[in-house]
């Protein structure tokens, strides 16, 4: 009876899903393409604003991508004026993945070197959740901070702590997610999700054969960084009229990766392309059609160095569009212009370099620990490279 | 008096049959109880008395046969429905929660309520007022039951069942656990209860209180209705010939002949505990050595501070005349001595294991040795042959067998460590006459193999046909000992105090 | 037998108190010694609110768990409630209660399918609840990709951070509903026979309690818990987030909670009071990492310890006490 | 009441594997009609490998879990150890020996740990491995600073990512199947064991075990170590299966009882088998295999993975006679 049952499950759920049947063209008509329809997330001006970017110059001293704006928008920050030394607070969402680890570690050594100006730096980890964090904000008003920092957990419902924090007239600096509020001094981050998931998807469906068959491994679903990343690749996907095979959720996990890999080769016999929402599972996939014996085919990564040094070693047809840990340097940057009165952008927007085959070699670095990210702009930071170890 | 079938009567039961497992337990019992009656149910144990009350009281179902309650027909589908219809029931084991306090425990299942909440001081009032028509001492009505002794818990329950405005009240064994005069105030209670028109189901072994008390006295034996006489026209002896009913010196195995006897094998000596005090014994291999005494006295105590369960604190235990230290069940067997607990469900087997794997356990236990598994299984196999296990073989779980069977694997597993010294606690307990005589024999068997045997048993005919002599325990001490060949009377009359002798 | 003097059943203050006051002690000493404050209102507002989240689905998991049972279910209630309730608010004040009544019967709804599960087809409620929790998950995962739906405003204001003093609003529901929790448990019939289920099934279904009944009560009551939890998070958030009860690890937090607040994880023997104080010590002990700055993972390293140093407290208790 | 059980004659013996592997049987044939090369050696050789530290897994919470315990820890070790190995190993060839051996190691003291707790010290085993399971995450988070360290060596990975090459007929073996294998036919004579029939009875009635002179807490404590010991293997073949990461072990503990009650495995104690257990696990890992193969959205497949727990216990609840 429970196997009658599991069959029914299953045969129910494979039914209604717009799974298409194999071959060079599936799917519905109706939607146009193979994977779906866009998500709420999708904001077809930002979408377009951020491609704009992705080609825009930036001002700034050259060499230091963190101090770099992208199309500047000044705005005054006089009010803020404040004789230092300063206490500058700063409420993070989490610290429990490497990206975030190697950010914070950035950001620390970057307070390092203000020394001078900064007395007092206060962090609190919210642990990834959003109750914790709107209270830690809360907490931190009470602190006498000179500027608060904040690197919000999810964009919706951070807003109303970051405006209320805002009214209590510290400058506030927002960066990575952002918030639907435009109370902070600044918001700080490269240019975005979409120019990720495009400058990705771009490349995998020009390398890959025409008419041949992607498939699309996503993190998580519902982190909203990563739903943009995606709905702009399902964008270009749409538009080359790539057959997306299957959009599946590796949790982060390479062992879940790998075996989803494994899955689709052995139902697809050939998997053409490999487009990813994040990097951090990029080397199991790669591992899964080495280990299947097939040849790898185009992939995107990030600049995580264990990928890169496989990309190296592999010689695989890649590249790793960034959401580059050094915008982890700029708000203790930013925060000491606005405290001395000096203008900053507001949107702070940051060059979000893409690693190619070009110039893989400039941040393959054979002393860093693998799952360090290249585009730290840490190299000149105090402490280099032990801190990062 | 009524006579059954009378339209006056409280309760009628016609023809109520039950079987477990095939064996019939209830053979066409027919009961009645007129309201003001105080109907007294005696038997041997396992003579189905406790089945019949739970047939009654809704806790099982009959097979056949019909209950008719005030007047109508009932099948209770549950002791919720039972107490509701005017049926209340003093559990034997105590249905109580040691977490819970007196007054919480009482009105379980039945709180009064005041506009939507408990009425906790009217729970309290209750209680008390339960407490003071029952004539007995003052038990907290917030007190813990589990901070209570056995003699107070059993109060506990009985006010439990009477809070209940019951019409019917069965009492299974309520002075089992009481101290002579907490059993006085509980039998000036029934009178009370008597005098008020509920009608009464008195279960109980002391014929005494039986005589004392009940109008009339029905007495079952394996599972049929012997008779149902009216109190005054019965005499003791008549009532005990009905529950035995066949002839002892063929039921029991020939006992140990003086010269049989080997030498000394265990003794303790100021033995004590919590439970138990000054405890000074001698057991000869050979020998089958009966305990009596009532529920409570410490009879299990001791066997169980003999097998390191709960052990000794105080005295000196001695195996074959090296001092010993029984800190655990282990060190025990380690030892030879070997423990039947008288509760096989809770203690005895592990019910979804097979048959080979139950029997097998205590050897797994304490053998480590990887030779001669082989062996100790097909031994086992030939054990259990031996005591006559009855099951579709020894693959199948125990639990799908008999009680009697289930014994019997129990047996067996302490036959094959070939103990020197044996505990038998309530071995008879709750199975069948044909079991009870494999038993009876194997017990008489360890002990002709040179084993000492302690019986611990609540059924005086089955001590006194089955032992060498008797230790009766009272109040945590050995209060004396009897010869092979005393009375009942002499048992009694040793396990309740002088005072209280039939 | 009379010299035996009883112990009446003083129902004394759980010994977690005592534990929530000295972390409280030893934090604010070392909080002070490193140069900071440890009770500032600021601080004491965000301990409150971060023991009002969590405080209201370890109420609701208390009772279950009392009554021998177990839910791993609520974290996806609450984010399923957050949705709810947001959705159909849609940031009107008209539908404030509508919206608040249907989050509290969509969760009541699960709590109902798990208590069935777990009375009537008899599974196991670790088994059942888990498999209800993924069936949440699938719902949540296919149907939402982020923050949806928004709170009316007026429970904003009055829910998310209206507070008295320095204690918001929510605490003051968290204290509402305990104070209800402990009221039900000592007070009304069902609260008395879920203690009984919980002590001994066997006890109460002779003494005529409907055990299956009194078990998807609790269920339902708990559900109920979480869900109010949930319109409590929406209230904050501004929004529904389907995943605000994983991200909080309400199942895990919750059921710490109770067993730190001296209930028993077999059931029969605990109650709100402890729960409360163990939600505190939990909060508490966010407050001292967050003024100190400790590393998170030093905190989820400590709370281990105590969750297991507080459980191994109380069963020596009760062998100590089984003993005399 | 055991009194009142039926006397018919059970036609399967509660706890045994044959519903698990009717069950699996059932999968077998969609995976067979759906995607039939999938049925092939090098295919199913491989799937059985990525599928052993599940096993693993399985098996060593079929051990707590028959003795009436859980183990709620056995995830968080599994990431923990991965993590460890990393920074130990740190791409060096020469320790991978020693590094493995403390793996081993130190996965059996957690395990020990957990049964000194939870047998000495009284703390239900529900907690002890709920604190042992935030203990480990966060240490090891703390020791690492909350990004793994280091770097696997090539013959570490290789138990778990490499194979035999060229058999005759199956072609490639994956070192992880033999392993598994190995592993459970070792599990299957300890079961038979006086130790396994002392486990179980352990897990059925504690009481009755301990005046039958079974030490229940030692007994229950090797289970532990037993089960932690599965745990760092498992480390092993999935640190070489995916390398490392703070994901490695994340939720495999609900996956791993799972199994073990889809295999029949009484939650409390005292029945089923470890043979159950591991299809139980097998089951699990085909059902997410068949999941891909359908291309079951991966938002909806925790609701059909939570629908067929659900149903499959709910008929083997309602099959057997105890209530």
């Amino acid at each position: 009876m429970a196997s009658l049952a599991a069959v029914i499950v299953l045969s129910l759920a494979g039914c209604s899903t717009d799974e298409p049947v194999t071959g060079p063209s599936g799917g519905p008509p109706s939607t146009g393409a193979g994977t779906g329809e866009q998500s709420k997330f999708f904001v077809s001006a930002d979408y377009e604003a951020e491609l704009a970017m992705l080609g825009a110059t930036a001002t700034g001293p050259a060499g230091k991508p963190w101090e770099q704006v992208l199309n500047p928008t000044m705005v005054d920050t006089a009010s803020f004026k404040k004789a230092g030394p300063h206490k500058i607070c700063f409420s993070n969402a989490a610290l429990n993945n490497p990206w975030r680890q190697v950010g914070f570690k950035t950001m620390q050594a970057e307070v390092e070197t203000h020394r001078d100006k900064i007395a007092e730096f206060v962090h609190v980890d919210a642990e990834g959740k959003d109750q914790k964090q709107i209270a830690d904000i809360n907490d931190l008003l009470g602190k006498d901070c000179d500027a608060l920092i904040v690197s919000p957990n999810t964009t919706a419902t951070l807003t109303p702590a970051v405006e209320a924090a805002c009214r209590t007239g510290v400058p506030v600096i927002v960066f990575d997610r952002g918030v639907d509020t435009t109370c902070p001094v600044t918001y700080i981050n490269p240019i975005g999700g979409y120019g990720f998931g495009h400058v990705g998807a771009e490349f995998v469906a020009q390398k890959m054969k025409p008419g041949g068959k992607v498939l699309a491994l996503r993190i998580l679903p519902g982190v909203d960084v990563l739903e943009t990343r995606w709905s702009a690749a399902k964008l270009v996907f749409d538009r080359a009229k790539v057959d997306v095979v299957g959009v599946e959720f590796t949790d982060g996990d390479p062992a879940k990766t790998k075996k989803i890999v494994d899955d689709y080769l052995q139902r697809y016999g050939t998997i053409d392309g490999i487009w990813m929402d994040a990097g951090a599972v990029a080397v199991a996939a790669v591992e899964a059609f080495q280990d299947a014996g097939k040849p790898v085919p185009p992939i995107n990564g990030e600049d995580q160095l264990d990928f890169l040094r496989m990309w190296k070693d592999q010689k695989l047809t890649a590249i790793a569009p960034t959401y580059p840990t050094y915008q982890w340097r700029t708000p203790i940057i930013a925060a000491l212009r606005i405290l001395d009165g000096e203008q900053v952008s507001n949107p702070w927007k940051l060059p979000q370099p893409t690693i190619t085959e070009q110039n893989l070699d400039e941040y393959l670095d054979p002393d860093m620990p693998p799952l360090h990210y290249a585009m730290c702009g840490c190299t000149g930071l105090p402490g280099y490279p032990q801190r990062w170890k | 008096m009524t006579t059954p079938g009378d339209v006056g009567s409280l309760l009628d039961l016609r023809a109520v049959t039950k079987s477990f497992l095939g064996v019939r337990v209830l053979d066409r019992v027919d009961l009645d109880v007129a309201p003001g009656e105080v109907h007294a149910v005696v038997g041997e144990n396992g003579a189905g008395k406790s089945t019949l009350m739970k047939i009654i009281s809704g806790g099982y179902a009959p097979d056949e046969g019909t209950v008719v309650f005030a007047g109508e027909a009932r099948r209770f589908r549950g002791p919720r429905d039972a107490g509701r219809a005017g049926i209340g029931i003093i559990h034997q084991e105590l249905a109580l929660l040691p977490d819970r306090t007196v007054a919480e425990n009482i009105h379980l299942g039945h709180e009064p309520v005041r506009r939507g909440l408990v009425d906790r001081r009217e729970m309290r009032a209750r209680t008390s007022a339960l407490f003071a028509s029952m004539g007995a001492g003052p038990v907290p009505a917030d007190a813990l039951v589990g901070d209570l002794g056995v003699a107070q818990r059993q109060l506990v329950e009985i006010a439990k069942a009477l809070a209940l405005d019951a019409r019917l009240l069965i009492m299974d064994e309520p002075t089992a656990a009481l101290a002579d005069h907490e059993a006085e105030l509980l039998h000036a209670l029934v009178r009370r209860l008597r005098s008020q028109g509920i009608g009464l189901l008195y279960v109980s072994h002391r014929l005494a209180e039986v005589f004392a008390l009940s109008d009339r006295i029905t007495v079952l034996k394996d599972g049929r209705r012997v008779t149902t006489v009216p109190t005054a026209q019965t005499t003791t002896n008549q009532l005990v010939r009905h529950m035995v009913g066949r002839d002892l010196s063929g039921y029991y195995p020939g006992r140990a002949d003086p010269g049989d006897l080997g030498p000394v094998r265990l003794t303790v000596q100021g033995g004590g505990n919590a439970k138990l005090r000054g405890i000074d014994l001698r057991l000869r291999a050979g020998e089958v050595v009966g305990v009596g005494g009532l529920q409570g006295s410490g009879r299990s105590a001791l066997a169980r501070a003999l097998f390191g369960v709960t052990p000794f604190t105080s005295g000196v235990v001695e195996l074959e005349n090296r001092p010993i230290r029984v800190a655990s069940p282990r060190a025990a067997m380690r030892a030879g001595i070997a423990y039947v607990s008288e509760d096989r469900k809770g203690e005895g087997i592990t019910a979804r294991q097979s048959v080979l794997d139950n029997a097998l356990l205590a050897g797994r236990a304490l053998g480590g040795a990887w030779t001669g598994r082989a062996a100790r299984v097909t031994r086992m196999r030939g054990l259990l042959d031996a005591v006559d296990v009855r099951s579709a073989g020894t693959d199948q779980e125990i639990r799908f067998l008999s009680g009697g069977n289930q014994q019997k694997v129990v047996l067996a597993r302490w036959l094959a460590l070939g103990p020197r010294v044996i505990l038998f606690d309530e071995p008879t307990r709750g199975i069948d006459v044909g079991a009870k005589a494999a038993v009876y024999d194997v017990v008489r068997r360890l002990a002709r193999d040179g084993a000492a045997v302690l019986m611990i048993s609540s059924d005086l005919p089955e001590l006194l046909g089955m032992s060498d002599r008797i230790i009766v325990m009272r109040e945590g001490r050995i209060a004396g000992q009897v010869p092979a060949g005393a009375s009942e009377a002499d048992v009694v009359a040793l396990a309740m105090g002088a005072v209280a002798a039939t | 037998m009379s010299a035996l003097s009883f112990r009446a059943a003083r129902r004394t203050v759980p010994g977690v108190y005592l534990a929530l006051v000295l972390t409280l002690a030893i934090g604010w000493l070392v909080v002070v010694l490193s140069g900071g404050t440890l009770f500032t209102q600021a601080t004491v507002v965000s301990l409150l609110h971060v023991a009002a989240g969590l405080g209201l689905v370890a109420v609701g998991q208390t009772l279950v768990i009392i009554g021998g049972s177990l839910d791993l279910s609520v974290a996806y209630v609450v984010s399923l409630s957050t949705l709810v309730a947001a959705e159909a608010m849609n940031g009107s004040d008209t539908a404030l209660l509508p919206g608040v009544l249907l989050a509290l019967a969509v969760s009541a709804g699960i709590g109902l399918l798990n208590g069935l599960l777990i009375a009537r087809t008899r599974i196991d409620a670790f088994i059942a609840t888990l498999g209800v929790g993924l069936l949440l998950k699938g719902y949540l995962d296919s149907g939402y990709d982020g923050p949806a739906g928004a709170t009316s405003p007026a429970l904003v204001q009055a829910l998310g951070y209206q507070r008295i003093g320095p204690v918001p609003m929510s605490f003051l529901l968290l204290a509402a509903v305990a104070a209800g929790a402990w009221l039900t448990l000592r007070r009304t019939r069902f609260g008395h026979h879920l203690l009984a289920v919980g002590g001994d099934p066997e006890v109460a279904r002779l003494s005529g309690v409907r055990n299956d009944r009194v078990l998807v009560a609790a269920h339902v009551l708990c559900s109920l818990c979480a869900g109010l939890a949930g319109v409590y998070l929406a209230a904050r958030l501004g929004s529904g987030a389907p995943r605000v009860g994983t991200e909080g690890i309400y199942d895990l937090e919750s059921i710490a909670a109770v067993v730190i607040g001296g209930t028993a994880l077999a059931g029969g023997r605990g109650g709100v009071a402890g729960t409360v104080g163990g939600v505190l010590l939990l909060a508490g002990l966010d407050a001292v990492f967050n003024q100190l700055q400790l590393d998170a993972f030093a905190k989820q390293v400590v709370r281990g310890v105590v969750i297991i140093g507080a459980v191994a407290v109380y069963a020596r208790r009760v062998i100590g006490k089984g003993r005399s | 009441m055991q009194d009142t059980l039926p006397r018919r004659a059970l036609p399967v013996r509660a706890g045994g594997p044959l519903p698990i592997l009717a069950i699996l049987g059932v999968l077998l044939v969609l995976v067979a009609i759906r995607q039939p090369d999938f049925l092939a050696p090098a295919s199913l050789m491989s799937f059985l490998g990525r599928s052993a530290p599940i096993i693993l897994l399985a098996a060593g919470q079929y051990f707590v879990i028959v003795s009436g315990e859980f183990d709620l820890s056995v995830g968080s070790l599994v990431t923990a150890e991965v993590v460890i190995a990393a920074r130990l190993i740190d791409g060096d060839p020469d320790r991978t020996w020693p590094v493995m051996a403390l793996v081993l190691v130190s996965a059996a003291f957690v395990g020990l740990v957990n049964g000194l707790i939870t047998s000495w010290l009284r703390v239900p085993s529900f907690i002890t491995t709920l604190g042992m399971l935030l203990i480990l995450v966060g240490a090891v988070y703390l020791w690492s600073d909350g990004s793994p360290k280091g770097e696997l060596s090539e013959q570490f990975r290789r138990f778990g990512r490499r194979a035999v090459e060229d058999v005759p007929v199956l072609g490639r073996v994956p070192y992880a199947l033999l392993i598994v294998l190995l592993l459970a036919v070792l599990a299957t004579v300890l079961m038979r064991s006086d130790f396994g029939r002392i486990l179980v009875a352990v897990g059925d009635n504690p009481r009755a075990a301990e005046l039958s002179g079974v030490r229940v807490g030692r007994t229950r404590t090797i289970a532990f170590v037993l089960s932690g010991c599965a745990a760092g293997v498992a480390a092993i073949l999935l640190g070489g299966y995916s390398g490392v990461s703070f994901q490695a072990g994340s939720g495999l503990e609900f996956s791993a009882i799972t199994a073990v009650v889809l295999g029949g495995v009484a939650l409390g104690g005292g029945r089923g088998s470890v043979a159950g257990a591991m299809l139980g696990a097998l089951t699990l890992e085909l059902l997410f295999a068949l999941m891909n193969f359908f291309g079951v959205s991966g938002t909806v497949r925790p609701a059909v993975q939570g629908a067929i727990i659900l149903l499959a216990v709910a008929v083997s609840a309602a099959r057997s006679p105890s209530r």
